[in-house]
């Protein structure tokens, strides 16, 4: 090959390279090749080192969920042709993936019941930071208000993005449930209100009056949710008057995976279309006059509109959001309102097992699969203790708010997979604790 | 043949998922219910899996030839990263569990940090960016916060930007409140110098410079260190996209040439699959100067081996810019990428990337008397031609869409802007010869037609699942989900 | 488009498979070393893994549609199979490793033959045969061993075995040693009982009767109890051949219907995949009188929950036939089909078999005006109908490969014999209503043709990756193997 | 449906079965329908009871080998396409399973230096029993002689179905290196010899005296190998003059899986093609002289010949030929040979290893990636304690020989999985022990 480019070695190649910065043999301090035999061996030994949430009694939520996902899921997601082949920019040979964001989109408008949804973001907590730059956008407006329900995540990745563009961010204080703040926080100058439901601590809330009071000064309400499975039973974004829906599409489809990747869904009104952000999948037809599918409205995305686009996002969540897809698909809207209240019941039946023992309070009034609670102990050493007993007990909510006086509150969750094994296992551990 | 859309191949009342009875109690739910359901129909195991099958073999994948997307660097995608992304203690584990129990998860982060710091030749790297363009914004924040922490944070807001950059680029420097200057390229498809060095001159609100390399047209930035202590010297930082690192890995780090903040993306050089559309990652390291400002969280190894998550901006993360997404990035495309790094090692890397560019060099060669290079001398590890060689009324979207009915993905097309009808081929290390013999053949004969008018390439393709489509009519009156047939008029009566 | 070997895509000095160097040591062979290489041609991985994805979509499956192959039972094949399949607690251990360290495994192999022995209603259960005419070798064999035992193993060789039987069954006969008999159908495709009765009057040397039931008519043998009363009482054993097992699980129990052997297609019933010609698995139930004779090896549960493998001939196997394979049986098949079975459950494999014998009626319903049904009333899990609708010069296989332009695999075509110009319809359980209407509405649509005399049916198919294949030439000079071309030629220079 | 029918209920379609042996309601004694979670958690409980080959160091072979499988096999035989396939009869509409098998048999010929090879047996034993059938209906003969090298599984399959069909089998001794005692046994009446090599002591021979001596009785070899790693450097029975080549092909492309699914190996030389059992794949011309595949030669088979045909066999191994022909063709020929290299240094450093233990005797002159040893104790008193240490120490050969009087003589096996920690745990172990 050498020969017919007329080059004695690929170092000719390699002549811009300042003299200096040329390296002489391999890296240093790095070792070389390694069979796959290796390989696998030592990524089994890391992968060994990790408890997997299957493994036992697991109650941790709080912005990502243990669910099941069917055998065929993962086996959709492997064919080559969907795993290994790029953005879909030559419709003629990728209308098995733009045909699947279309079906995605749609579940994704039906399941928030809202008008339109996106080909998918990177997760939940950009996508919320997404709608808030957005709401400015539509709005005009500079002020961003976040419930103290809001996972202290979204709200920190969105008070990030809006103050690096100038915005404010009004951050009301930490609550399990603050139904109203959220409208009497609301003014002239709002750009939007951010309300989570089921929030942060489990408590499901109708945003109605939220969205009453933004919409009577100008303003949108975002409304997010970060367990997409709650879409199956609890209010959903527009029924609540949302003008834009967000949340994570984890829990359908897709794994634990250690918080990624996962995908963030986005939907909206049908006026606000052509200010949001991502790709979109567009109907349209070919020369044959065959129904296709096109990624469309690209005018709003960066490789066209450059420093004018609605976002920067180019590579999204499209594995993922198969994922989502393949998953609902096999689910229908029967299957997610069944596994909806497979969630809630195991919550219940938690809720109930551990309220039964001395010392717990329950603190979450509604919820959907997840709950606060109070123990007479620092809820740290608690889960310690759990964790010796093999119970994976939740997360404390001093790891989300560690200025948050909640020292003693343990944020717990329970979805299909809690078997009543679990739960029993839970709260006899619980009992001998405190 | 055509495939139906889900919803016009299942029911309401169907689900294809086994899942026990729940007993309809809503006891805790406080009335917050739904009131009306999703009408999502539902399609049998069988049913769901021929839909996804047969809509599969409508995409072309590497899997199947070549991709000679140029800036993407589709390369093979090995199936043992799939393998191992896929053990239960990395994809079955929270990203919230006590850290006691994921001290392998943390391991494998701070390993494969390890790795990239030392590729690059810079002392930090933010592992959260879930993609390209995120790394990019996640290196612009460092940028921003290091500029505030200087009491600068308001002056300078100037960003330089070639005419040649990734759209992300301007996009994402906007989204950090910067202003962006268009610098153009000189007549070798590289930074013109002059005119850089004019705008440095003139003010003193340079934020920084957002540069390729090896750039856009496939070329390395030959004056990289000069525009590196131009812009130092500005009192600005140099943002370099990481997008076709895979020409220079174990060749050239970035920190030798004075590099601030760099996004890799995972997915392209690492050999994580591209999936459609992503998942991506895109980690970014960062220099000396911006290393305190990274994003939270981030791994640390305490002196007893243990390894601990940095979460709150407190202590080692005082000065941290925020927080850009929850939890801890992708951890799925960093197993993946591992898996690849040590499946090559250093020496192994190298090689890559020198095929990479021998491969373009080959491609570059063998068409140059049929097609027009875009610039003298040898590429990196993408060739770059324009449009000038075809005759009137044939378009660059012409000779692509003629590939295809060759078996082929065609090449990135009309971009960069700067290069007429541009036409950006990147083979990758994976091709053989043989393959890229193939390749060029049926290009050669595509060019030639192209060359003579050949009217036919405008009806191109002709062999795919479906003709060119109308894009225009899709974004004129947007169809952007499913609508039940009918259901209009059927409420109208 | 052409894909072409291995041999001609690879080269020699290229390896796909990353192994450590070795040191090139052969010390301990004592000199019996391979003389010539082998010559094989390796291929890069992503060289490789075009290869057989190209290659995987020239084919047809279940997976992307109908798989109508009456007598094979072609259904869904959940994925939940595979991936329990390979759980390494399953695929990773190895067959003569210590039984302490394959409890599980022995109880895995416990458990699914006490569902194949409650479903079948018979007391034992040979778990090693590899296949459905493996299955049948396994039943034989019982017979003859009960017989020797008998001390009739030398005259007792006779085994009656209907003219509509599978090929397998007479080919087993003679491999176990005994001689065939045919016995006719009756016009309405059973058993021609007068001829039964004649045939087991004039001798003593009946060793047994081979019989499938659900016959390969499509028809549950109405006289079954008597066909097992007589055999018994001319002092031979029934096998029943259970390929057809499908239609009537849950329903009825062999064991009830006086059957002594009957095989167990795991790969049909119980839906492990085909995998384009295996691996199946034939388990075979044995009642109370060969239970004894069950080839080793076989797991016993002892008093104290332990489970133990019976490998030697002596103590609990002292009477067994022999052993059929090294090692256990088809593993990997057993936990594919556990799944199944549990995931089914009593119910639900019970509703299975209606839903396919519903399935085959509705199309023999379906059809029976434009095409011709070889009996009256209903069939059971397939419908099968004679060539006697078409016009003269139009064969069943022009119809098959007519389906094959619809988007269909053809039915069984030619099978049983006793049908002329047979084509045997199982569209299994898996099937939606509106999937069996486009079949019908294609098959009909076919037939109608037929009945025409459309002379285009004979060129079909048309659309297929390749038109009608010559069986002839490959049969008069077959070519087995790639040979390098002109290799002789070369060779004679 | 039952409407287009006319029938009332399904029971209708059951009234041919006798009316006593219908059953009412579901059948007695077993569970109902269980979720996909349910199954799940059932099965992995029972995988979990079970302890994998990888776990750690692991010298079990005799038969069955554990060697790296690449991740990209398993991928192809999970392809939808060649996973739920049939057996191709109409070969227009399966190329894809066609052209592998094509490329399978080249290849098991092109490795065992033989002329033709079928598209699979069901595994090695059972291959080796359809040798012995097809040799006594080559020649006409009726005795069967057998090694003592012979894998006693298999000379146990040879034996049952040869005896079956009323021929006579001669089993040699049990012995550890038995060059020459197949020539010596063959005589006028034999049909043919079955020698093994390497042998199920791990011995290598090389046979071309047992096929001279076989020839000039017009008997035929039959060539039997266990380890198909080996023909990348031991002496394929083409070299040896075996007329017919019959072995396990599970170390190529197979897991372990307890024993099955695995895939037998046949080949045989050019004139004795048409007495094959098993299907035959070969090349031919479509309408539009296309080159394609075809199954052929099918006169030789049940569904032809019915009773005279050359055997039952019709589902074969196909899926396990395919995961074979997949792996082959990433090795090549350069790959086998430098995986087989591995395996015999491998070996060579376990036995230099055990040889240093004093009470060791490696009984194994010749050998590629297994041996067997003399210990002082009893070798099953031996496996318990190294098992007790946490390395599964191989095979006692009295499990393979009960009456063989080698209760002190452990078969064990080295491949490229085994690494010199592994080397140095066993050595460290038995030194312990012994």
């Amino acid at each position: 090959m050498l020969d017919v480019i007329g080059a004695k070695s690929v170092d000719e190649f390699y002549a811009d390279v300042p003299e200096a910065a040329r390296l002489k043999g391999t890296i240093e301090g790095l070792p070389n090749y390694q069979g796959e035999l290796a390989v696998e061996r030592h990524l089994s030994k890391l992968a060994a080192k990790n408890r997997s949430a299957s493994s036992g009694p697991f109650f941790v939520g709080a912005g990502a969920y243990q669910h099941h996902v069917p055998a065929t899921v993962d086996m959709i997601i492997q064919r080559s042709e969907f795993l290994t082949t790029y953005t879909p920019y030559q419709p003629e040979i990728a209308q098995g993936t733009l045909q699947t964001l279309f079906e995605f989109q749609t579940q994704v408008a039906a399941m928030t019941a809202m008008d339109v949804a996106n080909a998918s973001m990177y997760d939940g907590s950009t996508a919320c930071a997404e709608a808030a730059i957005m709401a400015t956008r539509v709005t005009r407006r500079k002020k961003v208000i976040l419930s103290g329900g809001l996972h202290p995540h979204y709200a920190a990745a969105t008070k990030m993005v809006c103050e690096a563009q100038g915005f404010e961010v009004v951050q009301l204080p930490a609550a399990i449930d603050d139904e109203n703040a959220l409208a009497d926080a609301v003014d002239d100058a709002t750009a939007c209100v951010i309300g989570q439901s089921p929030n942060v601590f489990g408590t499901v809330t109708d945003l109605s009056k939220s969205a009453e009071a933004a919409h009577d000064k100008g303003a949108l309400l975002v409304s997010v949710f970060t367990e997409a499975v709650s879409l199956g039973l609890v209010t959903p974004p527009g029924e609540m008057g949302a003008d834009i829906a967000v949340g994570e599409g984890q829990s359908i489809g897709n794994g634990l995976n250690f918080g990624g990747p996962y995908v963030g869904l986005f939907a909206c009104t049908q006026k606000l279309v052509r200010q949001m952000p991502g790709r979109l999948c567009g109907e349209t037809e070919d020369a044959d006059g065959k129904r296709g599918f096109v990624l469309t409205l690209s005018t709003r995305e960066q490789h066209i509109r450059r420093d004018k686009a609605t976002s920067n996002i180019c590579t999204n969540s499209g594995l993922c959001a198969l994922a989502f897809t393949a998953h609902m698909t096999l689910l229908g809207g029967k299957g997610l309102e069944q596994m909806a209240l497979l969630n809630h019941e195991a919550a219940c039946d938690l809720a109930d097992a551990l309220d039964a023992i001395d010392g717990v309070e329950i603190l979450t009034p509604r919820f959907f699969n997840e709950f606060a609670f109070r123990t007479p102990m620092d809820a740290e050493a608690v889960l310690a203790m759990l964790d010796e007993a093999g119970v994976v007990g939740g997360v404390r909510a001093s790891r989300l708010f560690p200025d948050g006086h909640m020292g003693d509150v343990i944020l717990c969750a329970a979805t299909e997979c809690t078997t009543p094994e679990d739960i029993a296992a839970y709260a006899a551990a619980l009992k001998e604790i405190i | 043949q055509a495939e139906g859309l889900i919803f016009e191949v299942g029911t309401p009342d169907t689900t294809g998922v086994d899942l026990p009875k729940p007993k309809n109690r809503t006891g805790r739910l406080g009335g917050v219910a739904r009131k009306k359901g999703t009408g999502l129909p539902g399609l049998s195991e069988p049913q769901a899996v021929r839909h996804y099958m047969r809509l599969s073999q409508k995409n072309y994948a590497i899997d199947l030839g070549l991709f000679p997307l140029g800036s993407c660097t589709m390369k093979h995608n090995p199936r043992l990263n799939e393998k191992l992304a896929r053990l239960p203690g990395f994809a079955d584990i929270h990203p919230l569990q006590p850290q006691a129990t994921v001290q392998g998860a943390l391991e494998l982060i701070d390993e494969l940090a390890a790795w990239l710091k030392t590729l690059t030749g810079m002392p930090a790297v933010a592992m959260s960016p879930k993609a390209g363009a995120h790394g990019e914004f996640c290196g612009m924040m460092a940028i921003r916060q290091a500029l505030i922490a200087r009491g600068e944070g308001e002056t300078r807001k100037r960003v330089l930007v070639p005419a040649s950059a990734h759209g992300t680029n301007p996009a994402t420097a906007v989204q950090c409140g910067f202003v962006v200057d268009e610098i153009k390229a000189n007549e070798i498809g590289r930074v013109n110098m002059e005119q850089l060095r004019e705008k440095l001159q003139t003010s003193d609100d340079i934020a920084g410079i957002m540069l390729t390399n090896p750039n856009t047209c496939g070329l390395f930035e030959s004056d990289i260190r000069e525009i590196a202590d131009l812009i130092h010297e500005a009192g600005g930082y140099f943002y370099c996209d990481g997008a076709n690192f895979n020409a220079i890995v174990g060749r050239v780090r970035p920190g030798d040439l004075g590099v601030d903040a760099m996004h890799i993306n995972l997915h392209k050089t690492f050999s994580t699959p591209h999936g459609g559309g992503g998942p991506g990652s895109g980690p970014t390291v960062l220099s000396e100067a911006l290393a305190p400002y990274a994003p939270v969280p981030f791994v640390v190894k305490d002196e007893d081996g243990v390894f601990r998550l940095v979460e709150d901006m407190e202590g080692d993360a005082s000065e941290s810019f925020g927080r850009m997404v929850a939890f801890h990035g992708q951890m799925g495309m960093f197993v993946r990428a591992l898996t690849y790094i040590l499946s090559h090692g250093a020496d192994g890397l190298k090689q890559a990337s020198e095929d990479a560019v021998l491969n373009a060099n080959y491609i570059q060669s063998r068409l140059k008397s049929v097609m027009t290079p875009a610039f003298d001398g040898y590429c990196m590890h993408e060739a770059l031609f324009s449009d000038a060689f075809t005759a009137e009324g044939i378009e660059t979207i012409d000779i692509a869409k003629s590939l295809i009915d060759e078996g082929y993905h065609p090449m990135t097309m009309y971009f960069p802007l700067v290069v007429h009808g541009a036409m950006l081929i990147e083979p990758t290390e994976s091709e053989s010869k043989a393959e890229l013999d193939r390749f060029c053949d049926s290009l050669e004969s595509i060019a030639r037609r192209a060359a003579q008018g050949d009217e036919t390439l405008k009806g191109a393709p002709y062999l795919a699942p479906m003709r060119r489509l109308d894009e225009t009519k899709a974004a004129r009156k947007p169809v952007l989900k499913w609508v039940e047939p009918n259901a209009d008029s059927v409420a109208a009566e």
